[in-house]
C-alpha cells in the first residue's frame, strides 16, 4: 500500500504535463464522476463478494432491472405531472429520489427472491454460484425484453440536473457532481455498517462457520438475505444513475457494465470496498485523461490498467489472496 | 567424516502479528532416527512442522535439508527434495479411489506427471508399486473404493501410504493417530516401527501419546511456548527436571 | 427428585442414508455434569448435533425444561439458552478473540460483562491475545476460546464436545478447573473420550454404542464398573 | 520389469487390468462411438438436405468445442468465460488471412491456422499466468472481461475487422465452391462435402487427443488438482503449472476449432464468433451433458442446436396464437428466457448432466451386485 498513494498521486498529476489546466479540471471532475458512477456498481459486487464469498453474475440483471424501474417512474411522473420538464428543483430532486428509492426496493425485492430461491443452496460452491447467477442474469435480462420491449429507450432528465456550471471558466456538469456526492455517500455507509456494527460482525463470522453462528442464536439465512438485498438494492442505484447519465437505458447495459465492475473490483482487490471506490477513480480519471489525449486508445485503457495493476500485485490494491 | 545432521533448523522463528509461535528454536535431526517433538498446546509443534514443510515461511532463521539452505523453498520444492510430511485433518483426494490416491503419490515421486501421450493404464508399473503401498498400509481389499468412502482411520492409512509412495528421506509425521479408534492406533504405531526399522528413512514425529512416543523415538525434543527447551534420548526426556515441571506436571485429575 | 432440564426420548437421526442415531434416550439433571461415553462412531456428537437443531431426527422427542425443541431451528433453540462447543472447536479464524466473543455475546449487559470478566479470569491468554485473530492462537487456546463463547451468555445447558482432544495434559488439568468453575452456573452435557476428565468432572454418565444408549447410572460406579469400562469403552 | 508376467497369482489390479485389456473390444461404449462416428461420415450421403448436414456438421463442431471447454472446466475445475473467445480469434484468423489480407491459397489457410493456435496459445499462456495463482474466482472474472473486450475490438477496428459486417472469407482449391469432382455414391463431390469431411476429421483427431490428454497421466494429475489442490502441490506436482497447460491446451484447441468453423460457414463477424451467448451455449451445452465426461458435448450439442434450429416455428406459433397481445407475443419469441430457465434447472437437477447422471446410475448398480 506504500506504493500505491504516490502511484496514485503521479498518475493523476501526470497528464497535467500534456493537458491544459483548465480542460484537465474539467477532466478530472468528469473523471471522478465517471469513477463513482462505476463505484456505485461495483459497490453492490463488492459487497455481496467480500461478505458472503458469492460471485453474484446476476449483478448486471439487477443494474438493468434497476435502470428500467427508475426509468419508469420519471417517465411515469413527467408524462402524468411533468416534473421533470418543471423548472423547480425541489420536484427535479424529488422525482429522483423517488426514482431511486422504487429502483432500490424493486431490486432489494429481486434480490431477496433470488438469494432466497437458487443462491442459498449452492453457498461455498463457486462454479454453481457462478453457473446458476448466470442462469438468473439470462431470465432477469429476457423479462426486461418482454416487459419492456428490445429497445433503447430515452431518459427524461429532470431540468436541474441537466446542463453545467461555468466556474471561473472550468465547466463543471451538474449531475455528474450529484453522482460524486452519492458515491462518497455509499462508500461512507458500506464502510460503518462493516466495521462498526454488529449485523457487520455477524455477517463475517457467518461467511466462516455459518453453522456455529446459528447454535449462537443468530439466523444466519437473514443476516445473508439482508447483504443479498442490500447488495440488489446498490446495484440497482447503479443502474438508474447510469441511465440518467447516458439518457438512455437497454435491455444489455448491465452485462456491459458488470464488466466495468469486474474490472474495477479486480484492480482493487477482490472484497475490498475502499479498493472498488480506488479502482473506480483510476478507471475513470484514466478513461478521461486518455480520450482526450489519444481518443483511439480509450477503449484499452481499463484493461491496461487492469493487466498493470495484476502485474505489481496478483491480489489487487487490496487484496488479501489466497 | 561425522555423520551431518539431514536437517537442522538455526534460530528459526516465526510471529503471527504479536504472537511469537516459533521461538528461535535450533535443532539437528541425525539421518534415520525417529526424532519427536512433544509440548503442551501451543508450544508450536505444528507451527515448527509448517517451517519445515515449507507451508510457513519464518519471520527469521534458517532451515537446512542435508547442508543446503532450504529456507526460502516452496512446500512442493522441499517435497521434491524428498521431505514428505502428513497432515494433522486427513488430506486426500476424495473423489478419487483409493488406488489412484497412491498412485498419483507414486507418479509424483517417479516424475510422470506431464506425461500425455499414454493412457495412464499404460504404465503398470506405477499400479503395481501403489497396490504394493496399500498393501503395506493394510488397505489393499479397499483399492478400489473411492477415498471419501472410507472411515477416518483408514483415511489417516491412506494418508501414510500416500507419503510413503512418495519415498521420501524425511516423514514429518502430525500425530497420526489423531481422531483413530483404539484399535486402529496398534496398526499405526506398527507401521511407524516398521518404517523405522527399515533405517532409509528419518522420521519427525509430532504426537500426544506419550507412551508411544517414549517407546519409538531415538530422540526427544521438547517445545514450551515456542522454544526449545530441551533435547535429548527418551530417557534423559523423562528424567529432566525441567520437562517434568512443563509438560509432565500432574495427572488430568488433578488441580 | 432433582429437576431434568433436558429430556432426549428414542431419538433416531439419520445423516443421509446412515441411520445413525437408532434411540438415544437420555436426562440430563439441572446443575449437574451429565457424559456421554462410548466409542468412536458410536453417535455422541450426532446426539449433540440432533440436541442442538444442526441435524434433524425423524422420530422420538428432544424437551428442554419442559418444552418441545425438536422442531426448532438452530438459532431458536440457542436462545432458549443452550450453548454448544463442538469438537474442533469451531471458532472464526479470521476474526479476532474479541470479536469471536462479541458474536457469541446475545446481550451486552452488565451480568455478560461480568461473565466476560469471569472467563478472563480463567482464560488469561485469551485477555492477552484478545486482539490477535483466532486463527493464529494455539490448539488449547482456541478450545478455551470456544467454551468462553458458550459461557458469556446466560445459558442454561452446555454442551461441551470433546473438549480435552488433542489437547496436552497440562492444559487439560487448567481446562478441567475452568469447567468445573463453570459447573456450577449451568448444567453440562458433555462427551469425553478422555475418561479421567469424564470422571474428574462428571456427575451421571451415559454409555452409547451402536447409536443407541446402553447404560446410565451415577459417574462413581462406572469408575468400578472395570468389566463394563472394558467392554465399551476399551479400557 | 513386467509386472503382468504370469510370476505369482496376480494381485485385483493386475488381474483389473488384464481383464479391462481383454474386454478392449467387447465394450459397448466402443461400438456406440463407431457407430456415431458411422452416423457423422454418412451423413451428407444420407441426408437429404444441406439443412440437416449442416447441423449434424455444426453438432460435430460444437461437441468437440465443448469437450475441450470440459478439459478445462470439468477436468481441472477452472471456470474460463474465454473460451469462445479463443474459438473466435481461430474463426477470425482465418477470416483475415484468407478474406482480407491474403489470397485463397493453402499457404494462407496454413497461415491461419498457425496464427490463430499461436495468438490464442499466447494470450492464454499470459491471462493463465496473472490470474491462476491467485483465485479461482479470478479467472472467471478475467477471463470475461477480456472475451468482453476482444468483442468490443472487433466491432469497433472495423477497418480491420470489417466491423458488424464481418468478413466473407474464400476458401482456396478443393474447399472453394466452385470445385466439384462429379458423383461418388450418388453424392456431388463439391467444395461443401471436402470441407465436411476435412472438418469432420479434424473434430475426430482433436476428439481422439483430447481423449488421451485427459486419460494420460497428467490428466490425472489435473484431477487430483480439481480435487484436492493443496494435497496435489503438497505431493510436489507445480499445479501451476498443470492448469496453465490445461487451459493453454483447450484454448489452442478451441482456436483449430474457429478456424473449422469459419471455413464451414465461410463468414465471421463478431455476433458468430466473439458474443458472449457463444460462451453461453458452450456453458449450458457441457452441462447439460455432464462436466468431466468429455463426451457428454455431443448429447449438449446435439439437443441445444437441434431445439435452436426448430425455434423459428416456435415464433410463428406465438404470433398465431396471441395476436392481441403484444407481451404474450415476446413471451413466446424470447426462447432465451427459456434456455435461461432451463439452464437453472439443469444446474439445479442434474449437475452432473446426462452422461453424468448414466454413469453414476451404472456404477451403483455395478456396486449393488
Amino acid at each position: 500500500m506504500k506504493i500505491a498513494l504516490p502511484t496514485l498521486l503521479l498518475g493523476l498529476l501526470l497528464p497535467l504535463a500534456f493537458i491544459e489546466p483548465r480542460v484537465y479540471l474539467t477532466l478530472t471532475v468528469a473523471g471522478l464522476a465517471m469513477g463513482m458512477l462505476i463505484f456505485l456498481v461495483a459497490s453492490g459486487l463488492t459487497l455481496i463478494f467480500g461478505l458472503m464469498d458469492v460471485l453474484n453474475f446476476a449483478h448486471g440483471a439487477l443494474f438493468s432491472w434497476g435502470a428500467y424501474i427508475g426509468f419508469s417512474v420519471v417517465l411515469a411522473l413527467n408524462q402524468r405531472l411533468g416534473w421533470a420538464e418543471s423548472p423547480s428543483v425541489g420536484l427535479n430532486a424529488l422525482l429522483l429520489l423517488l426514482a431511486i428509492l422504487a429502483a432500490m426496493l424493486v431490486a432489494a425485492g429481486l434480490g431477496m427472491v433470488l438469494e432466497r430461491v437458487i443462491v442459498r443452496p449452492v453457498y461455498g460452491k463457486h462454479m454453481f454460484q457462478i453457473l446458476i447467477t448466470l442462469g438468473a442474469t439470462i431470465v432477469m435480462e429476457e423479462l426486461i425484453r418482454i416487459v419492456w420491449g428490445p429497445n433503447d429507450q430515452v431518459v427524461p432528465i429532470p431540468l436541474t440536473f441537466q446542463g453545467s456550471w461555468d466556474i471561473a471558466d472550468v465547466i463543471v456538469l451538474r449531475f455528474p457532481i450529484v453522482a460524486i456526492v452519492l458515491g462518497v455517500a455509499v462508500y461512507l455507509g458500506i464502510l460503518l455498517l462493516l466495521k462498526l456494527t454488529r449485523v457487520g460482525l455477524i455477517v463475517r463470522a457467518g461467511v466462516e462457520n455459518g453453522e456455529m453462528v446459528q447454535v449462537m442464536g443468530h439466523n444466519i439465512y437473514r443476516y445473508f438475505t439482508a447483504v443479498f438485498a442490500a447488495g440488489s438494492a446498490l446495484a440497482a442505484l447503479g443502474g438508474l444513475m447510469w441511465a440518467v447519465f447516458s439518457q438512455s437505458v437497454r435491455p444489455a447495459m448491465g452485462g456491459e457494465h458488470l464488466i466495468f465492475a469486474f474490472i474495477v473490483v479486480i484492480i482493487g482487490g477482490l472484497g475490498s470496498v475502499t479498493g472498488s471506490v480506488i479502482g473506480a477513480l483510476m478507471v475513470g480519471l484514466a478513461y478521461n485523461y486518455v480520450a482526450f489525449l489519444v481518443p483511439k486508445a480509450a477503449i484499452g485503457v481499463n484493461m491496461a490498467i487492469m493487466v498493470l495493476i495484476l502485474l505489481l500485485r496478483p491480489t489487487g490494491l487490496f487484496g488479501a489472496g489466497k | 567424516m561425522p555423520a551431518q545432521p539431514l536437517i537442522s533448523t538455526r534460530h528459526l522463528t516465526i510471529r503471527f502479528g504479536g504472537h511469537v509461535a516459533v521461538d528461535r528454536v535450533s535443532l539437528d535431526i541425525e539421518p534415520f532416527t525417529l526424532k519427536s517433538i512433544i509440548g503442551p498446546n501451543g508450544a508450536g509443534k505444528t507451527t515448527f512442522f509448517n517451517l519445515l514443510s515449507g507451508q510457513y515461511r519464518p519471520t527469521e532463521g534458517r532451515v537446512y535439508f542435508k547442508g543446503v539452505d532450504v529456507t526460502r523453498l516452496t512446500a512442493a520444492a522441499r517435497t521434491r527434495l524428498g521431505i514428505g510430511r502428513s497432515f494433522q485433518l486427513t488430506n486426500i483426494f476424495p473423489s478419487l479411489p483409493v488406488l489412484e490416491n497412491v498412485r498419483l503419490a507414486v507418479q509424483a515421486q517417479r516424475r510422470m506427471g506431464l506425461k500425455v501421450w499414454r493412457h495412464s493404464r499404460r504404465f503398470p508399473e506405477l499400479e503395481d508399486r501403489a497396490y504394493e503401498i496399500l498393501e503395506t498400509v493394510l488397505l489393499q481389499s479397499k483399492w478400489n473404493a473411492l477415498a471419501s468412502e472410507l472411515a477416518h482411520g483408514e483415511k489417516r492409512k491412506l494418508e501414510l501410504g500416500i507419503l510413503l509412495a512418495l519415498e521420501a528421506e524425511v516423514l514429518l509425521l502430525d500425530e497420526p493417530t489423531a481422531g483413530m479408534s483404539l484399535e486402529e492406533v496398534p496398526t499405526i504405531i506398527g507401521l511407524i516401527e516398521a518404517i523405522k526399522h527399515r533405517r532409509d528413512t528419518t522420521i519427525l514425529l509430532v504426537e500426544h501419546k506419550i507412551d508411544m512416543v517414549l517407546a519409538l523415538s531415538d530422540s526427544i525434543a521438547v517445545l514450551k511456548d515456542g522454544r526449545l527447551i530441551a533435547d535429548g534420548t527418551p530417557e534423559a526426556i523423562s528424567r529432566s527436571p525441567e520437562v517434568q515441571a512443563a509438560y509432565f506436571g500432574g495427572g488430568a485429575t488433578g488441580a | 427428585m432433582p429437576e431434568i432440564i433436558l429430556e432426549v426420548e428414542d431419538v433416531h437421526t439419520y445423516i443421509g442414508q446412515h441411520h445413525i442415531l437408532q434411540g438415544v434416550s437420555l436426562h440430563a439433571r439441572a446443575d449437574a455434569v451429565t457424559v456421554l461415553l462410548g466409542r468412536n462412531g458410536a453417535g455422541k456428537t450426532t446426539t449433540m448435533r440432533t440436541i442442538v437443531g444442526l441435524l434433524h431426527p425423524t422420530q422420538g422427542a428432544i424437551r428442554f425444561a419442559g418444552r418441545d425443541i425438536r422442531r426448532l431451528p438452530p438459532y431458536e433453540i440457542a436462545r432458549l439458552g443452550i450453548g454448544y462447543v463442538p469438537e474442533g472447536q469451531g471458532i472464526f479464524a479470521t476474526l479476532t478473540v474479541d470479536e469471536n466473543i462479541r458474536v457469541a455475546m446475545l446481550e451486552e449487559d452488565a451480568e455478560s460483562r461480568k461473565r466476560l470478566e469471569q472467563i478472563f479470569a480463567l482464560f488469561p491468554d485469551l485477555e492477552r491475545f484478545r486482539h490477535a485473530r483466532a486463527g493464529s492462537l494455539s490448539g488449547g487456546q482456541k478450545q478455551m476460546l470456544s467454551i468462553a463463547r458458550a459461557f458469556v451468555n446466560r445459558n442454561r445447558l452446555l454442551l461441551i464436545d470433546e473438549p480435552s482432544k488433542g489437547l496436552a495434559p497440562i492444559i487439560i488439568d487448567h481446562l478441567v478447573t475452568a469447567l468445573r468453575a463453570m459447573k456450577q452456573q449451568a448444567t453440562v452435557l458433555l462427551v469425553e473420550q478422555n475418561f479421567q476428565v469424564a470422571s474428574a468432572l462428571g456427575d451421571d454418565f451415559y454409555l452409547i454404542d451402536d447409536g443407541r444408549t446402553v447404560h446410565r447410572g451415577p459417574m462413581e460406579a462406572l469408575v468400578h464398573d472395570h468389566a463394563l469400562k472394558k467392554r465399551y469403552l476399551g479400557i | 520389469m513386467t509386472s503382468d508376467g504370469p510370476s505369482a497369482a496376480p494381485t485385483p489390479v493386475q488381474a483389473s487390468r488384464i481383464l479391462e485389456r481383454e474386454a478392449r473390444f467387447r465394450q459397448p461404449t466402443l461400438y456406440l462411438r463407431l457407430a456415431l462416428t458411422a452416423a457423422f461420415a454418412l451423413a451428407p450421403v444420407l441426408l437429404p438436405s444441406f439443412q440437416l448436414m449442416d447441423l449434424m456438421l455444426k453438432i460435430a463442431l460444437f461437441a468437440t468445442l465443448v469437450a475441450s471447454y470440459d478439459v478445462v472446466i470439468g477436468y481441472t475445475g477452472i471456470v474460463s468465460f474465454g473460451h469462445a473467445m479463443f474459438f473466435g480469434f481461430g474463426a477470425y484468423a482465418v477470416g483475415l488471412s484468407l478474406g482480407k489480407f491474403g489470397a485463397p491459397t493453402y499457404g494462407y489457410l496454413a497461415l491461419a491456422f498457425a496464427l490463430g493456435v499461436l495468438v490464442s496459445a499466447a494470450l492464454a499462456l499470459v491471462i493463465g499466468a496473472f490470474s491462476l495463482r491467485v483465485k479461482a474466482l479470478f479467472f472467471a472474472m478475467i477471463t470475461l472481461a477480456f472475451a468482453e473486450y476482444a468483442l468490443i475490438l472487433a466491432v469497433q477496428l472495423s477497418h480491420l475487422t470489417g466491423g458488424e459486417d464481418g468478413i466473407s472469407p474464400k476458401l482456396p482449391g478443393v474447399f472453394a465452391v466452385s470445385f466439384t469432382a462429379g458423383k461418388v455414391l450418388g453424392v456431388d463431390v463439391n467444395g461443401r462435402v471436402v470441407t465436411y469431411y476435412v472438418v469432420l476429421v479434424v473434430c475426430l483427431a482433436l476428439f481422439l487427443t483430447m481423449s488421451r490428454f485427459v486419460h494420460s497421466p497428467l490428466g490425472r494429475t489435473l484431477q487430483a488438482i480439481r480435487d484436492n489442490e493443496q494435497r496435489a502441490e503438497a505431493l510436489g506436482y507445480r499445479t501451476f503449472i498443470f492448469q496453465l497447460i490445461s487451459s493453454s491446451f483447450g484454448s489452442v484447441v478451441a482456436a483449430v476449432l474457429g478456424g473449422c468453423y469459419a471455413m464451414w460457414v465461410r463468414y465471421v463477424n463478431p455476433e458468430s464468433a466473439l458474443s458472449i451467448q457463444i460462451m453461453l451455449d458452450v456453458l449450458l451445452m457441457v452441462i447439460i451433458g455432464g462436466m468431466g465426461t468429455l463426451y457428454g458435448g455431443i448429447i449438449g450439442a446435439a439437443v441445444l442446436l437441434t431445439a435452436r434450429t426448430l425455434l423459428p416455428d416456435l415464433r410463428a406459433v406465438g404470433t398465431l396464437m396471441f395476436p392481441g397481445s403484444e407481451i404474450l407475443q415476446r413471451l413466446t419469441e424470447r426462447w432465451l428466457l427459456y434456455f435461461g430457465i432451463l439452464f437453472i434447472l439443469v444446474v439445479f437437477f442434474f449437475p452432473k448432466g446426462v452422461i453424468g447422471t448414466v454413469r453414476e446410475v451404472l456404477s451403483r448398480r455395478n456396486a449393488a451386485r
